[in-house]
């Protein structure tokens, strides 16, 4: 269970990452972007999970509710998704001003700041 | 049975990532990252993680795909 | 570099990142295993000091309060930036929809579209509040409050045609809930520099565990980061909103 | 010492991170209201005010680090619940530098910013609030906030421009890579937490002390480092740098170029001497080697790379990367007197850099144009902007009396002192090859002396048309914001243009003339980097061991050798620079240009490569810190 757990946090980034290498399209590349991004998220929650643990919510419990999961790694993937939303946003808002002035969204045919 | 729901949400994860991934064309790849943000907030709230969950339900079904929808009009329209 | 000799390289690239995300993945402790003593901590001492009984969102405002003061201000900045990078340029013109063909007029929305907007945007309106003010108890809070609110006001973009929702966008409204929001959550957080304590201490009543009114200032700060999370993801869509259906370029009469 | 409580209620420490984002935050809500020169005399209130808080942080925290838990969480048990900040002259320091350079950047933005309806100055007062919290922070997950906090503000900046192709993809090509690097830097918070359950940067290091580094700490270790070196743009993260700072408007560069990167170097070894050095088995002297590969790499790639520019922007972007590399070499030695020289360093340059660029912002501002082959002879009217850009080539190259003078002093004798004499060569190559490519293209400009060169050196610059500038005075709303006649030969430039650059480069002068300079960064170098310290103050008595007294090496004083090789420094650039302009070296010019063709083939300012460099360099990182830390 652990290997296929954090295997699938070093996939997603790594897919993430090869998803922006190869893209043709600014938009494609700015949700693969969003892709590696969920992976820091996956992990952050799979470091605080505590098997047969209930969630932090301290109401209505059963009597004997057993250990609760770690509620500090779920406040860091909170701002994880806000930070993520966020910047997805802005490139976006870049994505789209590239295509009015540059005419194409072809991250490989942008040539404004060559070398 | 906890750790069986959350090998199908982490197998539903890794799949539809990697679809996301693979579709090239924007308009069809918004539709499947809509499919992985579920998968994401079924994973997270196997994990017990019911905040995370929402706020990603909440990134993941309105804003994000309202924003990639918008852009590609933009895109779209200035091609004709 | 050309795009074959760019993908051999990432190739190997990946190759050793996954070996070293693996070796460094293989050192976490097995999965479910164990939680870390100062989450456990936090866990006890959260309902008890704090009279909440959702111990993240006592977590996030209140023992890490000013890491989500911070997490504000990115949103903040995301939005004031968007905002700036959208804006109509020297080369642009804000042109309705109705300019561009004065001779036909646009077909107005059916009324059936209208009513289903009006309903929807007001579910969606009280799921919002629903969300923030239950933010000490259950799973939900400000952020997510918010965009729920944000989606309540995407409803009615989407129930009636630009123009109208051009005439009577609230824009100085939002921008002032944005800008209100985080300024709030500044204020909330001075209240305890006044009380002659330190940074974001909450010095409000904590109130009873398990009704709404808990949690002193958490509660607070829940009800400003939803106020200044609606705003900015109400300007978000309007903004991306103007680019497609307004913004164009100046045709050279 | 021990037992002496460093906690600190003092409500300054928050005032500094508050003022700025309580102002933001009622700037960006209501900036429809407040007429436009009342923003901006808001905003240059505000900046001042936070580098006064910072510079009164700075002067308190001199003797012993002061340590303000937010929120009233105090550590109990010897365990941290809440985030503090632990303040430090050092830490201080580089706060007030972000302050004094946003406070340059809003006064020159007078003229500047106009169509953006006050939303930029909420983007430098927050930028700045977090380069503040960059600085003060003692927790590690509100270091990568704060990292993140700074990046998204200055990904915006940069592509304030967004009529023109060249500031969005450089926005671009910054964006992807540092929001990769902001993962990695998570990915390594999320480790560390895994391993010692607290993300107290002072609880981390004390659990990891006298552990032998497993796989997992090195892999931390390496995806921390590798956030903040891409952020701190060294090589090989570093090609973003050029395609941002070349196309963002001028005061956002003074901003990037004199304290951003610096930022992500601070990071990097605020994280190591707090976290990891005190891991088992000594890995200081291999770390140290890691960190001045690193360092010299990054500084001869900046220098030949600047060389070769022609566009001023990108020239001094270049040169912006060298001398990055120089203070990582500077830390890189791991010694509290390598730190302090380095500091110096930062505080001096950045100056210097951030005048560079106001200088080149009039020149582009009254010439329209950057690129030095077409303002050739151009610079009559624009004496005192000469006087500046060559003033600031020579500061850069440690002209004596100037603050870095001192910090190359510290620099070479911290080098020396580790046993690398040859460490004094590298850096004088680095420096006196950045500076003369500076000094060329102002001699090229405002002497008319060279050749104008072959129009094929001329791509990528293409007539860079400047920013939206109104025309001086009018409020140009009649015909849409930021619409400029054709700029022939413009009268003067105004005074809010030409007037910063002298008082950055007059601030420089003043602190290289105060006694003493030394002593204060060499005991603030010792303070940063003295973990036991560090570790009994925020954990408190029961925490750390007893904190000895600091041991302050005694710095050398002005030796009449160092003021000779400062000068040796200076004269090479002026021959340096000589040459390049000289019409008979034509053929050597060629030459050296067509040596470092494949170089410049490197930088192809496609996203898509940098990417896959930056998973190349985290890769050869991770190598590294297995071999170094092992």
């Amino acid at each position: 269970m652990s290997v296929l757990a954090y295997g699938v946090v070093a996939w997603l980034f790594l897919i993430g990452l090869y998803g922006v290498v190869t893209s043709r399209n600014l938009i494609h590349m700015v949700v693969c972007v969003s892709v590696a991004q969920s992976a820091t998220d996956v992990l952050l929650l799979e470091i605080g999970y505590r098997a047969g643990g209930h969630a932090p919510v301290f109401v209505s419990l059963p009597a004997h509710p057993g250990p609760a999961v770690d509620a500090v790694t779920q406040a860091l993937a909170l701002t994880d998704v806000v930070v993520g939303a966020t910047v997805t946003a802005l490139l976006l808002a870049l994505a789209v001003q590239v295509h009015k002035r540059a005419g194409t969204l072809d991250p490989d045919a942008l040539r404004a700041t060559k070398e | 049975m906890s750790d069986a729901v959350i090998a199908v949400a982490l197998v539903w994860v890794a799949a539809s990532g990697t679809a996301v991934v693979l579709t090239r064309d924007p308009l069809q790849q918004a539709f499947v990252a809509g499919f992985f943000g579920l998968g994401l907030a079924f994973l997270y709230l196997s994990m017990q993680a019911g905040d995370v969950a929402l706020s990603q339900i909440v990134v993941g079904a309105i804003a994000l795909p309202l924003i990639v929808l918008l852009s590609l009009a933009k895109v779209r329209k200035g091609r004709e | 570099m050309s795009r074959r000799a760019r993908l051999a390289l990432f190739a190997v690239a990946a190759a050793a990142l996954a070996v070293t995300l693996g070796i460094g993945l293989a050192g976490l402790p097995s999965f479910g295993s164990q939680v870390s003593s100062y989450a456990k901590l936090l866990n006890v001492l959260a309902p008890r000091q704090r009279h909440v009984t959702d111990v993240v969102s006592a977590v996030t405002f209140d023992y890490r309060g000013i890491d989500t003061l911070f997490e504000e201000f990115i949103l903040l900045g995301a939005v004031a930036g968007i905002s700036m990078l959208l804006r109509p340029l020297s080369d642009e013109v804000r042109e309705l929809p109705e300019d561009k063909v004065p001779d036909r007029a646009i077909p107005p929305p059916s009324p059936a579209v209208w009513l289903l907007a009006v309903l929807l945007s007001s579910l969606l309106a009280l799921i919002g509040l629903e969300t923030v003010t239950h933010g000490v108890l259950t799973p939900g809070g400000g952020f997510q409050a918010g965009v729920v609110l944000a989606s309540a006001i995407y409803v009615v973009y989407l129930g009636t045609n630009y123009t109208t929702v051009e005439r009577y966008q609230p824009d100085a409204l939002l921008e002032a809930s944005d800008g209100v929001g985080a300024f709030g959550f500044v204020v909330i957080g001075l209240l305890g520099l006044l009380a002659g304590d330190v940074f974001l201490t909450n010095v409000v009543g904590l109130g009873v565990t398990g009704n709404m009114i808990a949690g002193g200032t958490i509660a607070l700060l829940n009800l400003t980061v939803g106020l200044e999370v609606a705003g900015g993801f109400a300007i978000l869509a309007s903004e991306f909103l103007d680019q497609t259906a307004v913004i164009r370029t100046r045709t050279k009469q | 010492m021990t037992g002496v409580n460093f906690v600190s209620t003092s409500a300054v420490i928050p005032a500094s991170v508050v003022v700025p984002l309580g102002a933001a935050a009622l700037m960006a809500g209501f900036s429809r209201f407040l007429p436009r020169r009342a923003r901006d005399l808001i905003a240059i209130a505000v900046a001042v005010a936070t580098t006064t808080l910072t510079l009164i942080l700075m002067a308190a925290s001199a003797g012993h680090p002061m340590i303000y838990w937010f929120s009233g969480w105090r550590p109990a048990a010897g365990m941290v619940i809440g985030i503090d900040y632990a303040v430090g002259p050092l830490g201080a320091g580089m706060a007030s530098l972000a302050g004094l350079l946003a406070s340059a950047a809003l006064v020159y933005c007078l003229r500047y910013f106009d169509s953006a309806r006050g939303r930029h100055h909420a983007l430098v007062l927050i930028f700045l609030a977090a380069s503040v919290d960059f600085c003060l922070t003692g927790d590690l997950f509100n270091l990568f906030v704060a990292f993140e906090l700074v990046a998204v503000t200055a990904f915006a900046l940069t592509a304030y421009n967004a009529g023109h192709p060249a500031p969005l993809q450089g926005a671009i090509n910054f964006a992807v890579t540092n929001s990769l690097g902001g993962m990695c830097v998570l990915m390594g918070v999320g480790f560390l937490y895994a391993r010692t359950g607290s993300l107290n940067l002072a609880q981390i290091g004390q659990a990891l002390a006298g552990h032998h580094a497993d796989g997992l700490i090195v892999v931390a270790f390496a995806l921390l480092a590798g956030g903040f070196l891409v952020k701190a743009a060294v090589v090989p993260f570093h090609f973003w740098l050029p395609d941002a700072y070349g196309s963002a408007p001028i005061p956002v560069c003074v901003l990037f170029a004199g304290v951003m990167s610096e930022l992500g170097l601070f990071a990097v070894i605020r994280v190591w001497d707090t976290v990891f050095s005190g891991l088992a088995g000594d890995p200081g002297p291999r770390m140290r080697a890691v960190l001045l590969g690193l360092g010299i790499l990054t500084a001869l790639v900046g220098a030949v790379m600047a060389l070769a520019q022609i566009h001023l922007k990108r020239m001094l972007a270049f040169v912006t990367v060298s001398h990055l590399g120089i203070y990582l070499i500077g830390a890189g030695l791991l010694t509290p007197l390598g730190l302090a020289g380095a500091s110096l360093l930062v505080i001096g340059d950045g100056l210097a850099k951030s005048a560079l660029f106001l200088g080149v912002g009039v020149v582009q501002h009254q010439r329209a144009s950057v690129s030095e082959t077409k303002l050739r002879g151009a610079g009559r009217g624009l004496a005192v902007t000469g006087v500046t850009v060559a003033l600031g080539a020579l500061v850069l190259a440690d002209l004596p009396p100037f603050v870095s003078a001192a910090g190359h002093g510290l620099l070479v004798d911290a080098a020396d002192r580790a046993g690398l004499p040859w460490m004094e060569i590298v850096i004088a190559l680095c420096v006196v090859t950045s500076s003369a490519a500076v000094l060329r293209a102002a001699g090229r400009i405002w002497l008319g002396w060279g050749a104008s060169e072959s129009p094929e050196r001329d791509s990528g610059t293409e007539d860079d048309p400047g920013d939206e500038s109104n025309p001086a005075g009018t409020e140009a709303a009649a015909r849409g914001p930021g619409e400029r006649e054709r700029p022939g030969r413009r009268k003067r430039a105004p005074l809010t243009m030409v007037l910063p650059p002298l008082a950055l480069l007059a601030i420089g002068l003043g602190l290289g003339l105060t006694s003493g300079i030394e002593e204060h960064a060499v005991s603030a170098a010792a303070a940063f980097s003295d973990r036991a310290a560090y570790v009994a103050a925020v954990i408190g008595p029961h925490g750390g061991s007893a904190a000895a007294r600091i041991s302050v090496p005694a710095s050398p004083p002005v030796s009449v050798g160092g003021v000779l090789t400062d000068l040796g420094q200076v004269l090479a650039v002026l021959c340096v620079a000589a040459i390049a302009l000289d019409r008979r070296a034509a053929r050597l010019r060629r030459v050296l240009s067509a040596g470092i063709g494949w170089l410049r083939r490197l930088h192809s300012g496609l996203v898509g490569d940098q990417v896959t460099w930056l998973a190349a360099g985290l890769a050869v990182l991770a190598a590294l810190g297995l071999v170094a830390l092992r």
